[in-house]
């Protein structure tokens, strides 16, 4: 995987809310981490902890307080020019999470899938505007009859599958969805997944795939990024993860993951996790090592050494 | 085994603007004093309407019982008059919601909404309901009780706040507990030790819970028994082991095929397609059918009765009539099927 | 003087009843009494409750006729009447014992016209005191005022110009006298409340908290030196300002008198009640036409303007309160010479007639070449005037085709300041008597005046109002007939303006309340001869 | 619980080949937003009769002025202060159209027959002698006017100034803000009087001075909306497509404020009318002869009671436009509040 | 908390001062003279007068001196009312306007937050239809139709109530009446909106599910999180009826400051007009800050986070 190239670079970004006031939140708090081109990256952790803020700053929703996120080589947060801003949305998207508050309840669906092809100017003739949508709504499992109707109309997944058509319109390289199906009733979310998962082989995209729910995370992520308060913990391939989580969050979150499965349910045992075992000391270097190959974990140089010596090959 | 809870051809309809929204259609359930049942099913297939219902906490102005009975103890709720159900609502019966955040009257003090119920049932003085509060706040595991009761909602932690409520729950030891989604709202971890704790509390007293989800790994964790609910019906009903491993109806093959385990690779999610059934409108015959590959002709004429699987195992699918085609089931159905204990599969 | 501002008597006979044990009065007012510092007062409420405190030289008497107050008889003139030496009563005493000297009255005037002061109605002397203009302009001290105190007890008076009424003239408030050492002892404070004030009247304000009160008493003052005329022991005040209401607090008995209601649905409600007191004011009210305005100051759309109003059907069916028509300048029953009402041998100018208005209007039209006119006609915001203005806009509209008239209805204020800078074609207002001469009213129209405001400019008119008040001012009967054909000028000739009526006032009295008065000049009504009687027989 | 075994012919069994695609299909007729808060306000049986006597009001307002043969401006004195008279009606003795007064004392009178008056006037006349039945839709008439015009300004200023204010936010929002507070904080008559003293008086000024002064309370609404739509998800998503921030506002965030500011305007539309009413009531209203509901109460309350259906009559056309905006807005709130959805 | 609280009337202090010289300018800008005779004086007259007051200056030099005049504490003496310090006035004044907006406020809010309450418990029943149409006929009907109603029928024609005047308790209770209606009107919509709102949400159901009675769940619930937004509206409406109402203090024979600043408009009282800004606009920045303080009171969560709210 290492060869691939990154299309992503995100170094040591920071973002804080209410700087300055007594209400002051590091929601990110230096990470550093790369996506590769064609790959999906998932990004777990307990709800707070920064994930979706994460998202948000990587594609210019929040100005980042600090850090840089290089897109190909391009500084994201650096000045641009109204042109090359555009160009910038273009490249990179998003799903959002909420299936119902993420469409504008007054356009109908048509509009709502156009609007990046209007903004960007991607069809010369109305007629070309609505063969584009009819395109994209069949490639999310629609039919051409729903583009005159309003987002009320729909469930919850199709909702979310007009979401993403919204977001393909512009022929994006890059998605981030931020919990695109945590909203969705189980039986709807395999729907999202599966057409996520298809897209992303048909089209070449890459994904940041925020989600809770470490089961689909696995089953749709190359590798697997854990966030706890603001930090990065963890981030190794998705199979590495699960077979040798290193950090005792990682630890805690997969021991707490339910599974359909009334036998295994009956024996596991939770693990919890207490921040303050790490008992750092004050002149100890907390970093991001890599413990194997893209196997990173943050940790000081004592706990890098004990992760070393228990890795599982 | 006991019943404490009968559900008997329960009807409800909400009458809207756009017409009668028939969201419960003829239920029928046991429950049984200590179990969990476990209510899993599709959003708007109507788990919170029957529990509400249980409670008498439909909305007031649009919602009608149109049939059945709920007995407890011998008395139908359905009958009951307000002033009775007050007496059994947070006494004999409580109820935990879904979401924390939201469930607590942010402009009250803790305390006070935990001995709320104490001294409505139990008429304790205020100071005697005080100690109580303290001592469920202990129990539901929440440091430094004394000082938290009289704080407020908003000072609370999410998971904080859910164990709260699941406090006012079981003031009184209630004999039956409802749970709408009480861990939804929270991350996994919490929800881990919610459940723990919830456990916990019903071997110490002994109540009998109704538990209500989406997620099946939660149901498997919990549940004594499932119940699985589509358009206003229960599909399928039987203990944990019998649903996860020997399910019957497509609607519960979906579900648990469309739920990856980590197992799961590369392979397609198996996915219910389309859209639940409109309960203005319910359709005629089997109201999954339109999203069952699995459908038959009779599916779309009339509705299918439960078939017996088991003694404790019911299904309503026309799939288990003795002349319906035998059929493959999702892959990951069949690795489970695989596993079931006593390899009763189908009739 | 004035024969017809009469004594309310309410028909029924006097002489049955008899007085009754409570001698105490309910008056209602429609505002607080601005200013008790007689020398600094401006408005008719003032007058009236200091004419009830305090005395000046003369008061008028319930017939009108002047009457002594701290004068111990008529002023004595010189030749050429414009010195007049007056004697004082010497018993007559401040309520804080100080005798009332002729030093009160110079030092009172003194203060009158004193720049300083800015007195509001410094202006009454102007041009009538001897000094009394160099003074208000700074050019002389105020110690040269035309006035002065030969003894104690006698006072002269130095005039510009001879004043034929000049009895009545100084019978007015601001004219009363004031203690100098109490004044200044009090400084900023005299007259701020009912303590601060010394009183010399038939009454004492015993509860007065000061300018802004809205409720104030009077008692009797047991050392008026007429204190044995007087009957009311206590007279109780209250300000209410909505005619409804005051009508609604007599109906319950919470007042005696009510203020002037000039609501004809209010007073619809009274016609024929033996409470409903109704008389005539020396107030009219006209038409201002603006000569500012070229077709305006054409005299036949002036004349076709005037007449083409039906005065009438404005007095009986509109205003409906007892006003008359008014076809003249100067009132009726307000002055009379010899025995005789000025109106008594003038004729009626400018009286309605609609085809005589219309004959005019063509030809003022056609003269000035016009087919159609719009005029602007600037009234006053209050619901009454604004029916009449409604009124008098339809019926111009009505009876002079082509004319379109623009109402706009202004606060008084306003009013006032549209007037002055001439911003109106047409223009409502009322002018009432200063003192008891045509002169108030005459003196209005001269080229000069400050209160034309209508660019009206007439050498005719000047030279015979300056004769009157110059080479004529000793010789009465020419005089008069100066002022009423002047009057024939202005409005027979000319129609500088267009009266439209003289107004009455109505106001409800109860009628165990006789002897109430009411005066044209100065204070609007007289408490010293009300007397409450028995009525319940 | 379990069905008897039943007869069934086996053919049912064989499989039915249902089409998975249609099951996307949406049978419900398409419905836009409007169409279904209309559904929605059709529920609403206050609003729906509201509305109804809102068209006939406004029509009224236009036509109701020619169905008597007497212009609202025609004075005829003689016939001052007549009461209502209609015909078919006035031996109906419990109406009050009989064409008879009692006087304060108890006693009637019959002032039509002491007059000597053929006519019938509907809703009587005034002191002037003009037919308050026209007078009281002219006057119907310049309320709706004032009220809609002001509304629409209050709209157009107040739901500019708060959607900008909101969506820039920071600094310039407080100082905005702080702006809104001043012009709260001066008292509205002073700038009222002044603007009729200052231009003509009429209902120009009338208007413009609620314009100046009504907008503040759109304004902090419609902010308080932007800042809550500002972290819609549907916003970020325009953002994320690059969207311009007046496409932002004018096409996310405005048309999802409509409910709430036409629920704003239905308000302000009665607050209108009420303030005309009280300027007449201070006598800064409409000019000579024009007439407003609010000059019409306030010249028929000095003969509130000689002439009481002066008052009356206006009075219950005032409240009976109150009445209808105000439960109009209220089954808008119901109908258009996205709380209130499914 | 200090830093909020010192930041906050440092607003004020700032509101206070843009709006004391907005009004100042607005007001020279109405035509006319503040003299009572106006009409009797003569141009030399005027100008003497003109010169005594300091009305001959230019504006900008007036307002400066009133500015620091203010500062002082002197606010001018009126006009209309020779003589008298505006601020003895404005303490006179006050006081009936601020007695007859409080009745007026306190009795309109607890019966209109009743109507409001019942309305919402009994949704869509004839009680809350009546007192929908309470409500409305509260807020449809002027006052000064209230007004002259209550005094004829109630005080002339029953003999109840005084008249008119301001001499006793017995002398508010009509003029609170009719000053209350629309207090009523609006608290019972306000109410009745909220309350609905809040009998909907998650703890009220959570409540009823421990067994409380509706009034345990209206009182002890709903009520205190239903009436932050009334209290948002009846803030303003407080300074409104309590800086007087021109209305009610006409007819009922008030010496209120209502009716005396409508006056001092029409009669261009300057320094009158300016006190009474200034006093309009001082109760007004106060009460928004007793009405940020009362959020803190009744919703602890605002309490907490120090302001910031609405
Ligand atoms: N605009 C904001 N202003 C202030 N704080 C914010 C803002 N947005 C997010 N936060 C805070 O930043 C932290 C991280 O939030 P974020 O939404 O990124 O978490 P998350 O991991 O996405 O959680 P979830 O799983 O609940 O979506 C939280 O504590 C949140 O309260
Ligand atoms: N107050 C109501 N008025 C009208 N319809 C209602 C009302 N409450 C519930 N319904 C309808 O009843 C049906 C069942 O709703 P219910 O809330 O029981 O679903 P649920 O199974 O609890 O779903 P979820 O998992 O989303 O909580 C739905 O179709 C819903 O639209
Ligand atoms: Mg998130
Ligand atoms: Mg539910």
């Amino acid at each position: 995987m290492a060869q691939k190239d990154k299309l992503l670079e995100i170094k040591n970004l920071k973002q804080y809310f209410n700087v300055g006031r007594p209400n002051e939140v590091k929601a990110v708090d230096d990470v550093s981490f790369d996506i590769y081109k064609g790959e999906v990256l998932g990004l777990v952790g307990e709800s707070g902890c920064g994930k979706s803020t994460t998202g948000r700053t990587i594609i210019r929703l929040y100005n980042a307080t600090g850090g840089e996120v290089l897109y190909d080589g391009v500084n994201v947060h650096s000045k641009k020019s109204h042109k090359q801003l555009k160009e910038f949305n273009r490249k990179m998207q998003m799903i959002f999470q909420d299936p119902y508050a993420s469409l504008n309840p007054r356009l109908k669906v048509a509009d709502v899938i156009a609007e990046g092809i209007d903004i960007h100017g991607l069809a010369k003739s109305k007629k070309e505007r609505m063969e584009r949508v009819y395109e994209l709504l069949e490639t999310v499992g629609l039919n051409r009859e729903h583009a005159n109707r309003y987002p009320h109309e729909f469930s919850g997944g199709q909702r979310q599958r007009i979401g993403i058509a919204r977001a393909l319109a512009v022929q994006p390289e890059f998605i981030i969805a931020d919990e695109p199906i945590s909203a969705l009733d189980v039986s709807i979310q395999a729907q999202v997944v599966n057409l996520m998962k298809k897209l992303q082989k048909e089209k070449e995209l890459t994904y940041l795939f925020i989600a809770h729910d470490l089961s689909m995370v696995k089953y749709i992520s190359d590798r697997i990024g854990v966030m706890y308060f603001g930090k990065m913990v963890e981030l190794a391939p998705a199979d590495e993860l699960y077979k040798n989580p290193l950090h005792p969050y990682t630890q805690s979150l997969l021991s707490a993951i339910p599974l359909p499965d009334p036998i295994s349910e009956r024996t596991r045992k939770r693990k919890a996790y207490d921040p303050a075992s790490h008992n750092y000391d004050d002149n100890e270097q907390i970093k991001f090592r890599e413990v194997s190959s893209g196997h990173f974990v943050l940790c000081s140089e004592k706990e890098f050494n004990q992760y070393k010596a228990q890795y599982k090959h | 085994m006991e019943k404490i809870l009968q559900i008997q051809d329960l009807n409800i309809s909400f009458h809207t603007f756009a017409g009668e929204v028939k969201a419960i259609r003829g239920v029928n359930f046991d429950l049984y004093k200590g179990e969990t049942l476990a209510i899993v099913g599709e959003s708007g297939s109507g788990k919170s309407v029957t529990t509400k219902s249980i409670m008498r906490l439909l909305p007031e102005g649009n919602s009608e019982i149109k049939k059945g009975e709920i007995l407890f103890d011998g008395k139908d709720l359905t009958k009951l008059k307000e002033k009775q159900m007050q007496k059994i609502r947070g006494h004999d019966i409580s109820m935990i919601f879904q979401d924390p955040m939201t469930s607590l009257n942010p402009t009250m003090k803790i305390g006070n909404q935990i001995m709320e119920p104490l001294i409505k049932h139990q008429n304790m003085r205020k100071s005697a309901a005080k100690e109580r509060a303290i001592d469920l706040l202990k129990l539901v595991g929440i440091p430094k009780p004394e000082i938290r009761v009289d704080q407020y909602p908003h000072q609370f932690s999410g998971g904080m706040r859910q164990r709260v409520v699941i406090a006012i729950a079981l003031a009184c030891n209630p004999k039956v507990l409802i749970a709408d989604e009480p861990t939804t709202a929270l991350d996994v971890t919490i929800q881990a030790q919610i459940i723990e704790l919830m456990k916990d509390l019903q071997k110490k007293i002994d109540t009998s819970i109704i538990f209500i989800t989406h997620d099946l790994g939660v149901v498997a964790n919990v549940a004594d028994r499932v119940a699985v609910m589509y358009g206003g019906k229960i599909v399928e009903i039987g203990t944990a082991d019998e649903i996860f491993y020997n399910p019957q109806h497509p609607y519960t093959w979906g579900l648990i095929s469309s739920m990856p385990d980590l197992e799961t690779n590369d392979e397609e999610l198996f996915s219910i397609p389309g859209t639940p059934p409109d309960l203005l409108d319910p359709p005629k015959g089997d109201a999954f059918a339109p999203r069952n590959p699995y459908a038959m002709k009779i599916d779309l004429e009339q509705e299918p009765p439960f078939f017996k699987v088991s003694d404790t195992h019911y299904a309503a699918t026309w799939l288990l009539h003795p002349d319906a085609p035998k059929v493959e089931p999702p892959e990951a159905v069949k690795r489970r099927q695989a596993q079931f204990p006593d390899m009763k599969v189908g009739k | 003087a004035c024969s017809s501002n009469k004594t309310q008597d309410n028909g029924t006979s006097t002489k049955t009843a008899e007085k009754a044990p409570d001698q105490v009065l309910n008056v209602l007012e429609t505002a607080e009494i601005p200013s008790m510092d007689s020398a600094l007062s401006q408005d008719v409420l003032s007058f009236t409750i200091l004419n009830a405190v305090n005395e000046g030289l003369y008061r008028l008497d319930p017939n009108q006729k002047i009457i002594n107050g701290v004068a111990a008889g008529a002023p004595v003139a010189n030749a050429d009447k414009t010195v007049y030496t007056i004697k004082l009563k010497k018993d007559i005493k401040w309520s804080n014992g100080d005798p009332v000297t002729a030093h009160d009255f110079v030092y009172a005037w003194q203060r009158v016209v004193d720049p300083n002061n800015a007195s509001p109605y410094a202006y009454y002397v102007d041009g009538t005191i001897k000094n009394a203009h160099e003074i208000m302009n700074k050019a002389k001290p105020v110690t040269d005022l035309g006035v002065k105190a030969i003894d104690d007890y006698t006072l002269e008076v130095d005039l510009a110009r001879p004043i034929p009424y000049f009895a009545t003239y100084i019978a007015f408030p601001v004219l009363y006298p004031q203690n100098q050492k109490y004044v200044e002892a009090q400084g900023k404070d005299y007259a701020k409340d009912a303590a601060h004030i010394l009183y010399n009247g038939p009454f004492k304000l015993t509860k007065w908290d000061g300018p802004q009160a809205t409720e104030w008493t009077l008692v009797k003052n047991d050392s008026y030196w007429n204190a044995k005329s007087v009957s009311l022991t206590q007279v109780n005040f209250n300000v209410s300002k909505d005619s409804q209401a005051s009508a609604n607090a007599f109906e319950a008995g919470q007042t005696d008198i009510t203020p002037k209601l000039a609501d004809p649905a209010i007073l619809s409600q009274y016609t024929g009640s033996k409470n409903l007191y109704t008389y005539q004011q020396p107030t009219i009210f006209w038409l201002k036409f603006n000569e500012k305005n070229a077709a305006l100051k054409n005299v036949n759309i002036r004349k076709a303007l005037a007449m083409s109003i039906d005065k009438n059907a404005l007095t009986k069916d509109v205003l409906a309160n007892g006003s008359i028509p008014a076809d003249y300048i100067v009132p009726k029953s307000f002055v009379n010479f010899n025995g005789k009402d000025f109106r008594a041998d003038t004729g009626t100018y400018l009286k309605t007639d609609k085809a005589k208005a219309l004959e005019y209007w063509k030809k003022g039209l056609a003269e000035i070449g016009q087919t159609k006119l719009t005029f602007s006609y600037v009234g006053q915001d209050t619901s009454s005037s604004k029916k009449t203005d409604a009124f008098i806009k339809d019926q111009l509209e009505k009876n002079l085709p082509g004319l379109t008239v623009n109402i706009e209805s202004v606060p008084f204020k306003i009013r006032l300041d549209r007037e002055d800078k001439q911003q109106y074609d047409i223009l409502m207002s009322g002018w009432g008597p200063d003192y008891q001469d045509p002169m108030t009213f005459m003196d209005l129209w001269t080229t000069d005046s400050q209160q034309n405001h209508m660019s009206y400019s007439n050498s005719k008119v000047d030279d015979m109002i300056k004769q009157a008040q110059t080479t004529l001012a000793t010789e009465p009967a020419k005089r008069w007939k100066v002022l009423q054909d002047a009057e024939k000028i202005v409005l027979d000739d000319d129609a500088a303006i267009a009266p439209m009526y003289q107004r009455s006032a109505n106001l409800l009295i109860n009628s165990k309340v006789k002897g109430y008065v009411t005066h044209a000049i100065g204070p609007d009504y007289s408490l010293q001869w009300i007397q409450i009687v028995n009525t319940k027989k | 619980m379990i069905n008897k075994e039943q007869n069934i012919s086996k053919d049912l069994f064989a499989p039915a080949h249902v089409d998975l695609s249609k099951s996307e299909k949406i049978s419900k007729p398409s419905l836009n937003f409007w169409q279904d808060s209309w559904l929605r306000v059709r529920k609403n049986k206050g609003a729906v009769v509201s509305l109804f006597i809102m068209v006939i009001l406004i029509i009224m307002a236009f036509v109701g002025p020619f169905l008597t043969p007497y212009a609202y401006d025609t004075q005829n004195v003689a016939h001052a202060n007549l009461p209502p008279r209609i015909q078919g009606l006035e031996h109906v003795s419990w109406l009050p159209f009989n064409g008879e007064l009692t006087r304060k004392d108890g006693t009637v009178i019959h002032p039509y027959e002491t007059g000597n008056v053929k006519e019938y006037y509907w809703f009587g006349t005034d002191g002037l002698g003009r037919d308050i039945f026209a007078r009281i839709w002219k006057g119907t008439q310049i309320s709706l006017l004032i009220a809609f015009v002001a509304a629409f300004m209050d709209m157009l200023i107040g739901v500019s100034y708060g959607a900008f204010s909101g969506y820039i936010g920071g600094r310039i929002d407080n100082i905005m803000q702080r702006i809104v507070e001043v012009i709260m904080g001066i008292p509205n008559l002073i700038v009222v009087v002044l603007m009729i003293l200052v231009l003509k008086p009429g209902i120009t000024p009338i208007i413009i001075a609620i314009s100046i002064t009504g907008w503040t309370s759109m304004a902090r609404v419609v902010r308080a909306q932007v800042l809550k739509l500002k972290n819609q998800e549907y916003v970020l998503a325009a953002k994320t497509l690059g969207a311009s921030d007046k496409s932002i506002i004018f096409k996310h965030m405005i048309p999802n404020m409509f409910g709430i500011i036409i629920i704003n305007t239905m308000f302000s539309i009665p607050n209108a009318i009420f303030f005309e009413a009280f300027l007449s009531f201070i006598g800064l209203g409409l000019q000579e002869p024009k007439a407003s509901l609010g000059t019409l109460i306030n010249d028929g309350f000095t003969s509130m009671i000689a002439f009481p259906y002066q008052m009356i009559i206006p009075a219950v056309m005032i409240s009976l436009i109150m009445i209808v905006f105000n439960l109009i807005a209220d089954g808008l709130r119901d109908a258009l509040d996205p709380k209130m959805r499914d | 908390m200090a830093k909020y609280i010192l930041q906050r009337i440092l607003y004020m202090i700032i509101t206070l001062f843009i709006v004391v010289s907005v009004s100042f300018f607005l007001m020279k800008l109405i035509p006319g003279t503040p003299f009572n005779n106006a009409e009797k004086l003569t141009h030399e007259q005027l100008a003497i007068m003109q010169t005594k007051y300091g009305l001959n200056d230019p504006v900008p030099v007036q307002y400066v001196r009133y500015l620091v005049n203010m500062v002082k504490g002197d606010l001018g003496v009126s006009f209309q009312f020779d003589n008298t310090p505006v601020t003895k006035l404005l303490a006179l004044r006050i006081g009936p306007s601020a007695t007859l907006g409080l009745e007026a406020m306190i009795f309109g809010t607890i019966i209109g937050i009743i109507l409001g309450v019942f309305a919402a418990l009994k949704q869509n029943t004839w009680v809350d239809y009546g007192s929908t149409l309470i409500a409305v006929i509260g807020k449809s009907i002027p006052n000064f139709v209230f007004a002259g109603l209550l005094q004829y029928y109630v005080a002339v024609k029953l003999g109840w109530f005084p008249v008119m005047f301001w001499q006793g308790p017995e002398y508010t209770v009509l003029p609170t009446i009719a000053l209350s209606m629309f207090v009523i009107a609006i608290a019972a919509r306000f109410m009745r909106t909220e309350m609905i709102d809040v009998l909907g949400s998650d703890y009220i159901t959570l409540a009823k599910a421990k067994g409380a009675s509706y009034f345990q769940i209206s009182v002890k619930h709903a009520l205190r999180n239903a009436l932050i937004p009334v209290i948002t509206v009846l803030g303003p409406l407080a300074v409104a009826l309590m800086t007087g109402s021109l209305v009610i203090e006409k007819i009922f024979g008030i010496p209120g400051l209502g009716e005396q600043f409508v006056k001092s408009i029409a009669v261009n009282d300057y320094p009158v007009i300016m006190g009474t800004s200034i006093l309009f606009a001082a109760a007004f920045v106060v009460i928004i800050l007793v009405v940020d303080i009362l959020y803190g009171i009744i919703d602890p969560r605002i309490r907490i986070s120090g302001g910031k709210s609405k």
